[in-house]
């Protein structure tokens, strides 16, 4: 094992990609200015350089054929991982990501593989207002043969990343702008996590936290000023939406009788619910002694106004405020 | 050796073309069959028929080696056919049946045979167009000669898709072939309502790749058009844009009353039906007796004969399988 | 007010078609096959000799511009309602209904109206397969700026059809293929219902079951069979899903203790999981003698055989099995 | 009267060209004040400078009447200016403040002045596209004689959008004027890369519609193929693809390192500002003195000076007002 190193989040994204890409030759980019650009997000920047134009593949802007491209390679022997730059515009290639990528395996009858990864920045953050700023894993959770994986650290990005490219199915991998800066402890070796267990981010004994990319800082900032106050709380991070592991948040919610569920993504049909559902209908039900709450995005489109703009999604002053009133059983 | 049997510039061999007629009357006879059956109850859902466009099927796949791959489309059993399928697991998909090319899964809209180079039918109309250039990228990264001919109806060729996958493939010089089958209807929109053009196959202009149309009841227009396509895909040069004027004889699917064209339109269709145009043809540059074509006939039929029976007799998928294949 | 009269779903979604283009000449029709075909279910038939191909607009196969379209004719004055052939192929129209029409009116700071429907059908049923099956209800609920209404009988579908049309927001209008032929009694005179009342189609006090779509006869049907039994079931129907209106669904809950919620589309992340979630943060938590449990379809494409077709998406004989076991307590 | 006053074949009179250029100077002024306010830190988010295509949209709206529409693009703010907009309103939005012309919830990439046609940039490359046609339905429905005009760039040529709403505009032959501002790059990607044709115009060709390519920094020759599109447009013979080849000064966006291509191409294209072009004609015909010229600068400088302090000292949006809007 090597020394304790602390890189960003793009780092470690770029670490992944750049050792997947050494291990395995089918492994290759395309996307939009991933090349000398970098990405729009620098998190290409220099496999260009390393591995080439033709394994680090700048696109038109043609989003449908982005995903469709990946397709074919992937169903004729590459590894392909595409890049979608925001992940507003994976919009324009939803036909082929869902009546294509995801089925195309079960329609065959098990007689095609189809190992792509599909990764795009989300949410909001940078000013960039309502068709830069979307969180919509929720549809593609909603989607059967595609996984989701949305991972909140530098660590489990690469981690996660590097089993999502090993992975024979569609994978859609989703990094949060404001992460991409954020820095933390990464091995240097190639190692993947598990697409499917869920971590335990803090342990606690008085509510179960389940948040999701950005929001589990914030609510690792929330459970420190709460800790202050004496409330303790458990911050179970998902990592990987689908497939779900709720083995843990179920174990937790059993232990602490409260759940809160928290994104950043408009509350109204968003993933949160899938949690409280599923929640609900386990053994933890019984344990509960206050209803099961969400925090999420209020309902609207992203606006420009730095103000507005924070209000529209959870920050860790909200957080403080609604899993105090639980634990406090205001609810 | 450059001599022509006179059914086309290219050499085709007496081989070659007893195999397309016997195919493109497979085609025929099949989706005849699957169509009563259809009617008896004892095929169910959808079919999209392909009857009366069958040269342009085989015309194109007759250019293609037995590794290239095809992308077909919601009207694809004459691709599935041309491309080689095996047609009692065909007919056993369209029974639903386990043993059927998707395990009873896929039905007519979604059969593939990947083994063999097809990568499915598509129901989604241009669905297979954005797949073909990394079909093709997929060929070109791992260095083989394959093609890849991706098949599509003049509606698909409106669809968004359509221009992303052709200049996609242009600007990387990708082995695909586009074959666009202009049977003059997407469902009940006329071709000429559709387009402020008269030939789809202009549109490669705008992709600096070859367009060309051809008579695609002709069987050898279509195969001396797509062999010079592979032939430019196979050595790098890049894709190409194939426009087969053709026509489909039934209704767009099984709940079509046909009221957007005549009777009298699909009679003079009918009166250029591409296996009767080959069958005159072999006959009269004397390389086939009427006797040995004859012979064909009847060999496909018996081909479909066997094939339904198959079909029926095959079991059910278990119940209890219906997860199997999601994922990996 | 007329005589009673029955008439199909599909009849009900044709008469608010001609009353609406009757009654304002900015009404108008387009999508593919909607003219002389009369549209892929014949819902649209006859409209076209009746109104011109001016105001029953066929298009060429081009689901993207066909939202844009209707966009665009909204934004400058006209009511356009818009046909997409099979819910499956909203996915080639994503960019334009989630990124244009939802967001326009808030992005301008209210200074633009979109008015405008599209209606699509949904659901399995027809042997059709994975690619013409689809219910995506849920990722438009998800969508701040839309509406989504799913009417489940013909009198649902002409008066909520009438006031989507009405309505200055765009709405998603997902009618079910296999509804069509259902009939109804239905008023022939122009009604219009609230876009946000859900009803209640059944009266019971056993168990509170929310289903929406072609699910609410089948439980009408369950609960006519385990009326049988001597339990009794109430039968909600959210009818519009976004906005959602949970008033009377609390109220039954509070009275039931048990809910029970049933949709087509498959159960992990669909709209289940936010009536769960819903429910469970209201008052109604309080009096749950039971988890809340989702019936819903299986995480799998839809497969073509008849009897895997019928597996994939619950049938009656599902809902009476489970709502037996929630009511006696098997959870 | 067909006089020529030297500055193009149309007649432009005085008045205009003072408008002109006025607005040119506004949109390279606004755009380095905003540049500056970011810097500072006033205005946040991104912004995508047009400084170098000023010909571009001025020449393409000087070709409209008021209430004409466009639609634009997330490098908007000179489409923005040209149409009519008041800077004061539009400036404040960069501030975000809740006198913008979208409450401070658009930004520059989302500024719209629905009243003054202009129905919006839009921060999807290609977002304008498929409304195009339904902003020319909605005219042509209503028996009223505007036009639109779609703004797009050479990056968005390559979308499925483009190819859906040029062919739909072409079949129902619908008032829409399509101006494709070729500035050389889609973000990094040149244009060599990422087309395989040497005039994006050509594309017309697919759609059965004209197609023209003109010098982007040359106002007159905007003007002019803008104003033919438009007379064809407004009397019912449908659309017409104009494509203005020209450059972008600054980087793509604020984050944009350009890497992708030189200072010796950049200074090249600034040799051929559009802006000193204009003013070297209007002096070479003798419609203008050099100081009448510097008097409009100075009067375009004013309008952004007081647009800079109007919104600076506007007040922010009310957080509880953050659902309006949503719905109706
Ligand atoms: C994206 C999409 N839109 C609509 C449909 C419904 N549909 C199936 S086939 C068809 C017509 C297709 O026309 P064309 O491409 O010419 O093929 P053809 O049926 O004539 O072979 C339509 C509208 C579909 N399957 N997919
Ligand atoms: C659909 C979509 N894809 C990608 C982006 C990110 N992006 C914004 S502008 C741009 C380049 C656009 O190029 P072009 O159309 O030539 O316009 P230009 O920026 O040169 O004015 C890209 C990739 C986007 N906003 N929308
Ligand atoms: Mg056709
Ligand atoms: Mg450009």
């Amino acid at each position: 094992m090597s020394e304790p190193r602390e890189i960003t989040y793009a780092q470690a994204v770029r670490e992944a990609l750049r050792q997947a890409m050494q291990r395995d030759p089918q492994v290759f980019l395309l996307g939009e200015d991933i090349g000398v650009y970098g990405g729009a997000f620098g998190v290409t920047d220099g496999l260009l350089d390393e591995f080439g134009s033709e394994r680090v593949r700048d696109t038109p802007l043609s989003e449908a054929v982005i995903a469709g491209t990946a397709i074919g390679a992937a169903v004729t022997g590459m590894r392909p991982v595409a890049e979608i730059q925001f992940m507003d515009f994976i919009t324009l290639a939803m036909e082929q990501l869902v009546l294509q990528a995801a089925k195309m395996r079960y329609m065959f009858g098990g007689k095609a593989r189809v190992p792509m990864v599909l990764r795009t920045p989300a949410g909001s953050g940078t000013g960039a207002a309502a068709q830069h700023s979307e969180s919509l894993e929720a549809w593609f959770v909603h989607v059967p043969g595609l996984k989701v994986v949305m991972p909140s650290t530098p660590y489990d990005a690469k981690g996660l990343l590097l089993a999502a490219i090993a992975d024979d199915n569609p994978v859609i991998f989703i990094e949060h702008k404001l992460l991409y800066k954020t820095k933390g402890f990464v091995p240097e070796e190639y190692y993947t996590l598990p697409l499917a267990t869920s971590e335990i981010k803090r342990k606690g004994k008085d509510l179960t936290l389940i948040a999701t990319s950005v929001l589990v800082a914030r609510a690792l900032e929330a459970a420190t000023q709460l800790a202050q106050e004496g409330i303790e709380i458990e911050i179970i991070d998902p990592r990987t939406l689908k497939p779900l592991d709720t083995a843990a948040m179920i174990q937790s919610v059993c232990k602490t009788g409260k759940a809160l569920v928290v994104h950043e993504a408009p509350m109204t049909g968003g993933f949160g619910g899938e949690i409280v559902a599923q929640l609900c209908a386990s053994e933890a039900f019984d344990f509960l002694d206050a209803p099961i709450r969400r925090l999420a995005g209020l309902d609207v489109p992203i606006p420009y106004n730095r103000e507005l703009e924070k209000r529209a999604v959870p920050q860790v002053a909200d957080i403080v405020r609604e899993a105090r009133a639980l634990v406090r059983g205001e609810y | 050796m450059n001599t022509t049997n006179g059914v086309g510039r290219n050499d085709l061999s007496r081989a070659q073309l007893n195999d397309a007629l016997c195919k493109m009357y497979q085609i025929r006879l099949f989706e005849e069959r699957a169509e009563a059956l259809y009617m008896q109850g004892k095929i169910h859902g959808t079919m999209h028929l392909s009857i009366g466009q069958e040269a342009a099927a085989v015309g194109a796949c007759l250019a293609l080696r037995a590794d290239d791959y095809i992308l077909s489309t919601h009207r694809g059993h004459g691709h599935c056919i041309a491309k080689g399928a095996d047609l009692n697991l065909m007919m056993a998909e369209f029974f639903g049946k386990e043993v059927g090319y998707c395990r009873g899964r896929g039905g007519s809209m979604h059969i593939a045979d990947v083994d063999g180079g097809n990568l499915g039918a598509n129901g989604v109309v241009g669905g297979g167009l954005p797949i073909a250039p990394g079909v093709g990228l997929g060929i070109q990264m791992q260095k083989r000669d394959q093609v890849c001919v991706c098949f599509f109806g003049d509606g698909a060729a409106n669809e968004g898709a359509f221009h992303e996958s052709l200049n996609l493939s242009a600007i990387w010089k990708l082995p695909v072939i586009y074959v666009c089958e202009n049977n003059q209807y997407g469902m009940s929109m006329p071709f000429e309502k559709a387009f402020a053009i008269e030939k789809i196959s202009t549109r490669a202009v705008s992709y600096g790749m070859p367009g060309i149309t051809v008579d695609g009841n002709d069987l050898s227009q279509v195969y001396q058009a797509t062999t010079d396509a592979v032939a430019r895909a196979r050595s790098g040069q890049g894709p190409s844009l194939i426009e087969c004027v053709t026509y489909r004889w039934r209704g767009h699917s099984k709940s079509d009353r046909q009221k957007y064209r005549t009777r009298e339109e699909v009679k003079e269709w009918q009166a250029r039906d591409p296996i009767t145009l080959l069958r005159a043809k072999l006959v009269q540059v004397g390389l086939f007796s009427e006797m040995e074509l004859d012979v064909i006939t009847q060999e496909a039929q018996q081909t479909i004969d066997n094939a339904a029976a198959f079909a029926e007799s095959a079991t059910e998928p278990d119940p209890a399988s219906i997860l199997d294949g999601v994922y990996v």
